[in-house]
């Protein structure tokens, strides 16, 4: 059997969220790594793309993933006022507003995006994040049934 | 090579001893890797970044003309250097080696779910792989560094630092807020593990500095303009009494900061009696044969001091850390101040003297009848302030005892906390900041004085709490550092930044806008004016990239075509990607 | 990089040399490292897992271990020793005892064909005794530089190593060489040893089979280690289910003439103990201690974390002695808890004994070839805690790491990088 | 004699007069020392039969002063001096001679448990302790082995050495 053909048969057994995360390298992706050096555990549904900074994620990025058939997105950046590029975290939310709000209209469910801080120490604020993120969308079932 | 090159992918998978392979199964994750596209060869092995690790990496470049690089291991936070200086050793540009961390964000983390983990692995090496495709080389500049050093903050830290660069023939600018140099250490009267006073310590290093031809001194100053980068920083600092202000230009940074002293209101009756202090306020006390009590000038006959105040402190944000200096700080000063005083007491948890010398003091302390009376962690002394005197009430752990006791004077060994304005230091010079509150080093173990701003170290108690002896070493050692970098004259520097396709500019203007650092003005020679990037001033943030609603502006090494792959390859059949529909 | 224009030596090739070495390296000055052992890295090469963050330890000294290899301007000279030295800060002249290796560090590739040949198995030193090695030997994986030594003291002279390498890289018949060397200024980074806890008998360390020394604990859990990583009981091979960690062994004990507090043993035991935890969640682990000293950064939270979210059960009290039972190897702690005033007899199927640091073998030696006062304690005395924490009395000769007394990994890297300030400040003025 | 616990909830201002005061006594000169890390207590062969005798504790009690406490309870007369303590202590204190001096500020203040001194009132008036026990048996034991059978001669001792250092003044 190839992995795909595993997936599928997986699939059909059990439905697992696909969660797509986007973290900036200085805060959230150090959150992560420390939530890792420290043993937390949390649920491994979400798969992390590093960006420089939260500024660097454009709406398409989260409307594509979407697309594509993640169940939910998970952005995570520095707290307001400790962007390492000064307000890049700040623009990004900004974004997120009015693109919840679109999403909303298109027939989906805001819940299935969030943001979040969590800086370089806060392993566990970043490991609760993963969690609620993947309790959230598995609350609301998989994308796809919404779509239809 | 050239962009044209076919992918020529290697996969490497690390053990990392247990660490890794321990929960995934680390052999079907490069069994995986095998038949994704582009791949031509993949493994797993012990320890990729061991020196028979990297060997392996350059020979595979050789054997299979591997042209992109992926190892899928540890954070790229630790190893991304090391890995794209061995992809750079075999003729690989190191913008074509992409990491995939298996270990923090995988097995440390799933420990208990193998099989979950092992498939989060491999979608992650599926998802750098198909990076790994479309990443493209970016050339490698290298920037001089000009031969200055700007430290910021004129305490025992930063004198040494300035010093110690100075004497190695390098200049230096010191800044210091207040008007005179010297920090805390200048203000204090038991100094340990030495018996000189902190007057005595710090008066030889600010007449060195002063004397020092290589260095000026700004005090009263304050950096109000942090922008450039590494070896080419350019600074606007200010005369806070008369407002001028001077642009410089240097190489590299010593932020050496220090701390404050907490001031425990809420704490102890703390500001409700004169007569209960700060140890840093006892320090401060002005020298004399006999401690006087402050409320009423009388000599002081019985001292008590509470340990930990606003350290140690689970679940209270900023003072969950030990302050380190407090406990041979405290046995110090009482063991000095027993000989005058009929009755000394220091109520603690734990007695923390590590350090040369410390436990002596502790001993000495001891063997000059100081009381030392462990209190509950979870019940501490309580204090009152009746009749202009000071109450406190406790329970002594060690003979199971309740105890009153009314000193002339309490003293509250508080912690060391950061300065009020350190969020407004780490936003100027991009630092980020741990959970006591005080500046992240580049890596906690090993890189304790670098930051993750290239060019700016850390000295001294800016970093975590420390004692003035620690300081000093510090700073030498971050003098080090940034002597480094002046003595070799030249750095690489990150080719990672934006850049505007002008073909597509719409001259909107919103990048102009979003980009914190002013990197993007109009070219105004062209008709219609298009945006242009000064790359020595993009930081590579990405604002800009994502904001452009023309799609204009490329973020190099972080292209929207570099991230959406990544989705596509996590989210989408072989299949769909072909333009089938989804599964 | 500037062509080398002035040399330093540094005494000793662990952390906090290396660190060194790279700092003044880093300016273009040449530097000579000189250790003792087969391989650079010291201590920190044995360790496991690293306090307060856990990172794997030889991860993060691996990349370490090669930028100072890579490094032009670093040379090491390993299985070396300092013979004499002469001279005056500036301009030392120092005779370098380099031994014979038995194997050409040129041609030695590191295959480890002749290992696999060899047929003596010794005790690896290492792995603390704990694992084998062969007779011609890499301490460890990732030794550097990669060349095999032989041990002369069990090499049976077969030959059959010899016959094996397709490199002719092994010469049975080596001597030792004089290596002479000029240096403008010296670092001492020697490092420290663990106290020999079977200086209790009380403990049972060295009497029974299941109570260990902390070091051999890191070599356990370590996936490279003799076990592969799997925390077992020496005696049957069962995984221990109760493991008890005691504290201030060889440190601050005036009796034993280590008064002294070594600084490192609180936050190891607690990394060990979360380690313990980590390997077998359902273990339960005691820290015996009668203060708990997490003062570097993150070590207070560490310390909480390891209480509150690892369920590591701490215990004030220092254990007057450890019994082992007849039959199950088993063994019981009998210790004061001295917040209640209970006698505790607490069982355990593994006993850590954490040892306190001690200066290391040959201190007093090297410190009078140097001409340098010692401390009581036998470390390297410094010149003055603030005018000159890594000086020493002659003024061409600095000190950092253990060499001056206890340290933790930080604080060892910080003194490295002021001992190379300080260094290539004099290093410079030659150079005028 | 008092039981220690009664103390306990009473509230005790600490002072180091006591323990300046058994410093100075011979024996006494390590008490400051001890830093209460319990390895006295659990290497103590009487603590380990008796929950109320725990060296360590009391030694803190000295230090913080609870003069009247410790000189009134039977505590410091519980150590029977096999030097354990003193073996393993890492600060050197010397646990068995701070005892046996806070003994003799009890004893110089009246302060001896009745076993104590019921003893010392039977060596003082038999001249040793088994006078009770001494029966024919063992009489004619001695008489086998060619022993002296009088011991009377105990008692004439003892007489002495009570005139010339007793006095009379403690022992009633």
């Amino acid at each position: 059997m190839t992995t795909v053909e595993k997936k599928e048969v997986q699939a059909k057994k059990e439905w697992e969220p696909q969660i797509v995360a986007f973290c900036c390298n200085w805060c959230s992706y150090a959150g992560a790594d420390l939530a890792g050096t420290s043993r937390i555990q949390y649920p491994p549904n979400a798969r992390i793309i590093r960006v420089n900074c939260t500024g660097r994620i454009s709406p398409e990025f989260i409307l594509a993933s979407l697309e594509m058939g993640a169940d939910g997105v998970l952005v995570s950046g520095c707290h307001p006022g400790d962007c390492h590029y000064s307000s890049g975290n700040l623009k990004l939310r900004a974004r997120l507003t009015i693109m919840k709000m679109a999403i909303e209209q298109a027939g989906i469910n805001p819940d299935r995006i969030r943001l979040q801080w969590a800086s370089a120490s806060e392993a566990q604020i970043f490991a609760d994040g993963v969690t609620t993120i993947v309790e959230q969308v598995r609350a609301l079932g998989p994308l796809r049934r919404e779509w239809k | 090579m050239t962009q044209t090159d076919d992918p020529r992918i290697g996969v490497f998978v690390c053990h990392c001893g247990h660490n890794i392979a321990g929960v995934v199964d680390v052999e079907a994750v490069a069994k995986m890797a095998e038949s994704l596209p582009n791949v031509v060869f993949s493994c797993d092995e012990m320890f990729m970044c061991s020196d028979a690790g990297q060997q392996l990496i350059r020979d595979k470049i050789e054997e299979h003309n591997l042209n992109r690089v992926v190892v899928a291991s540890c954070s790229p936070r630790m190893h991304e250097p090391t890995f794209r200086r061995v992809v750079e050793e075999a003729g690989v540009n190191r913008y074509l080696f992409d990491q995939v961390n298996l270990r923090e964000h995988v097995s440390w983390c799933h420990t208990r779910q193998p099989e979950a983990a092992t498939e989060k692995a491999k979608d992650l090496v599926k998802m750098s792989v198909a990076r790994a495709r479309v990443l493209e080389d970016l050339p490698i500049k290298t920037v001089k560094v000009l031969a200055t050093t700007l430290v910021v903050g004129g305490g025992i830290a930063g004198l040494r630092a300035a010093l110690d660069i100075g004497d190695r023939g390098f200049d230096v600018l010191l800044v210091e807020k207040e008007s005179e140099l010297g920090g805390h250490v200048a203000k204090w009267t038991h100094l340990f593990p030495a018996d000189e006073s902190g007057a005595e310590v710090i008066k030889p290093l600010i007449k060195d500095v002063k004397a020092h031809k290589r260095i000026t001194t700004l005090t009263n100053s304050k950096v109000i303009e942090f922008d450039g980068y590494i070896g080419n920083f350019e600074v606007t600092v200010e005369n806070l009494k008369t407002e001028k202000k001077q642009k410089f230009d240097i190489g590299t940074v010593i932020v050496a900061t220090g701390f404050i002293p907490f001031r425990p209101y809420g704490y102890f009756a703390y500001g409700e009696s004169p007569d209960i202090v700060t140890l840093a306020e006892l320090q401060e006390l002005a020298p004399s044969d006999q401690l006087l009590k402050p409320s009423d000038g009388t000599p002081v006959k019985k001292i008590a001091f509470i340990g930990c105040v606003g350290s140690r402190e689970p679940g209270v944000k900023g003072h969950e850390h030990c302050s380190r200096h407090c406990c041979a700080a405290t046995a110090k000063a009482a063991a000095d101040l027993r000989e005058k005083i009929e009755e000394v007491l220091i109520l603690y948890q734990d007695i923390r003297t590590y350090g040369k010398g410390h436990e002596e003091f502790y001993r000495l302390a001891r063997r000059r009848h100081v009381i030392f009376s462990k209190f509950p962690r979870d019940a501490k002394p309580v204090v009152t302030v009746k009749n202009s005197e000071v109450h406190m009430s406790w329970r002594d752990v060690l003979a199971d005892r309740e105890l009153t006791f009314q000193p002339d004077l309490l003293v509250l060994a508080t912690a060391m906390i950061p300065p009020e304005d350190i969020a407004e230091t780490a936003k100027m010079f991009s630092l980020t900041r741990s959970g006591d509150g005080f500046f992240n080093p580049e890596h906690i173990k090993l890189a304790p004085l670098t930051t993750h701003t290239a060019g700016v170290m850390i000295a001294g108690a800016s970093q975590a709490a420390k004692n003035a002896s620690e300081s000093v070493i510090d700073a030498s050692g971050a003098a080090a550092k940034a002597v480094g970098l002046m003595a070799k004259g030249e750095v690489e520097i990150e080719s990672t930044v934006s850049h505007v396709l002008s073909e597509l500019c719409s001259s909107c203007h919103t990048c102009i806008t979003v980009c914190p650092y002013g990197a993007i003005n109009m070219d105004e020679t062209v008709d219609p004016p298009v945006a242009f990037v000064t790359e020595a001033k993009c930081r590579g943030c990405g604002t800009c990239a994502s904001a452009c609603p023309s799609s204009a502006i490329i973020m190099y090494h972080s292209t929207d075509n570099q991230i959406m792959t990544m989705v596509e390859a996590y989210l989408c059949s072989p299949a769909q990607l072909e333009g089938g529909e989804p599964q | 990089m500037a062509k080398s224009i002035g040399n330093a030596l540094i005494v000793g090739g662990g952390v906090a040399g290396m660190q060194a070495a790279l700092d003044i390296a880093a300016q273009g000055f040449g530097v000579c490292i000189v250790e003792r052992s087969p391989s650079i890295g010291g201590r920190m090469a044995m360790i496991d897992k690293t306090f307060p963050t856990l990172d794997c330890s030889a991860c993060i000294l691996t990349p370490k271990l090669s930028e100072v290899l890579r490094h032009p301007n670093i040379t090491i000279l390993t299985n070396s020793e300092v013979g004499s030295v002469s001279g005056k800060a500036g301009d030392y002249k120092v005779r370098i005892l380099k031994k014979a290796r038995y194997v050409d560090e040129e041609k030695c590739s590191g295959c480890g064909d002749c290992a696999t040949e060899c047929p003596v198995e010794v005790p690896s030193e290492f792995d603390q005794g704990l694992g084998f090695r062969k007779a011609i030997y890499v301490p460890f994986p990732q030794a550097t530089p990669n060349v095999y030594t032989v041990d002369m003291d069990n090499c049976i002279m077969c030959n059959r190593c010899v016959k094996v390498c397709e490199r002719e890289a092994i010469d049975l018949e080596m001597v030792d060489e004089i290596v002479e060397f000029d240096a403008g200024a010296i670092i001492v980074a020697t490092g420290a040893q663990l106290f020999d806890v079977s200086a209790y008998p009380r403990l049972g360390y060295s009497l029974y089979d299941n109570v260990i020394n902390a070091m051999e604990f890191e070599r356990l859990v370590n996936a490279a280690g003799p076990t592969g990583g799997h925390l077992i009981r020496l005696s049957d091979g069962k995984v221990p289910m109760s493991i008890g960690f005691i504290q201030c062994v060889g440190a601050r004990d005036v009796q034993k003439g280590v008064p002294y507090c070594s600084r490192i043993c609180c936050m190891y035991s607690i990394k060990n103990a979360v380690m313990a935890m980590e390997h077998n969640p359902d273990a339960k682990v005691w820290v015996y201690y009668a203060d708990i000293r997490a003062f570097g950064k993150g070590f207070e939270e560490f310390y909480e974390m390891a209480k509150a979210r690892f369920g590591v059960r701490f215990l004030r009290g220092r254990v007057a002695e450890v019994m082992q039972g007849t039959h199950s190897g088993n063994l019981v702690v009998k210790v004061e808890d001295t917040e209640t005033s209970e006698i505790r007899l607490i069982e355990h199927e593994m006993v850590i004994v954490s040892p306190g640091m001690i200066p290391p073998e040959g201190m007093s030696k090297l410190a009078r070839k140097l001409g340098l006062p010692m401390t009581d304690d036998g470390y390297i005395k410094i010149e003055h805690s603030f005018f000159g924490p890594v000086a020493t009395k002659d003024p061409g000769v600095f000190v950092c790491g253990m060499a001056d007394g206890p340290k933790d990994i930080p604080d060892s890297v910080s003194a490295g990088s002021a001992a190379a300030m300080k260094a290539t400040i004099i290093l410079a003025k030659g150079e005028e | 004699m008092d039981e220690v616990n009664t103390a306990a909830n009473t509230n005790h201002v600490p002072s180091s007069n006591f323990a300046k005061e058994v410093e100075a006594m011979p024996g006494g000169a390590d008490i400051a020392k001890c830093i209460q890390c319990g390895m006295c207590t659990a290497s103590c062969m009487v603590a380990s039969t008796t929950d109320k005798y725990r060296p360590r504790k009391l030694i803190q009690m000295i230090l913080l002063g609870l003069r009247e406490e410790v000189l009134s309870s039977d505590l410091p007369w519980l150590c029977m001096t096999c030097r354990m303590c003193e073996e393993r202590c890492q600060e050197n204190v010397n646990l068995a001679e701070i005892f046996h001096a806070v003994r003799e500020i009890a004893a110089r203040e009246g302060y001896i448990p009745p076993a104590f001194k019921n003893a010392i009132d039977v060596v003082l008036k038999d001249g040793w302790m088994l006078e009770d026990a001494y029966s024919d048996f063992i009489e004619d034991d001695r008489d086998d082995l060619g022993l002296d059978t009088d011991l009377s001669w105990n008692k004439k001792f003892v007489a002495k050495l009570k005139k010339k250092y007793f006095k009379g003044v403690f022992i009633k």
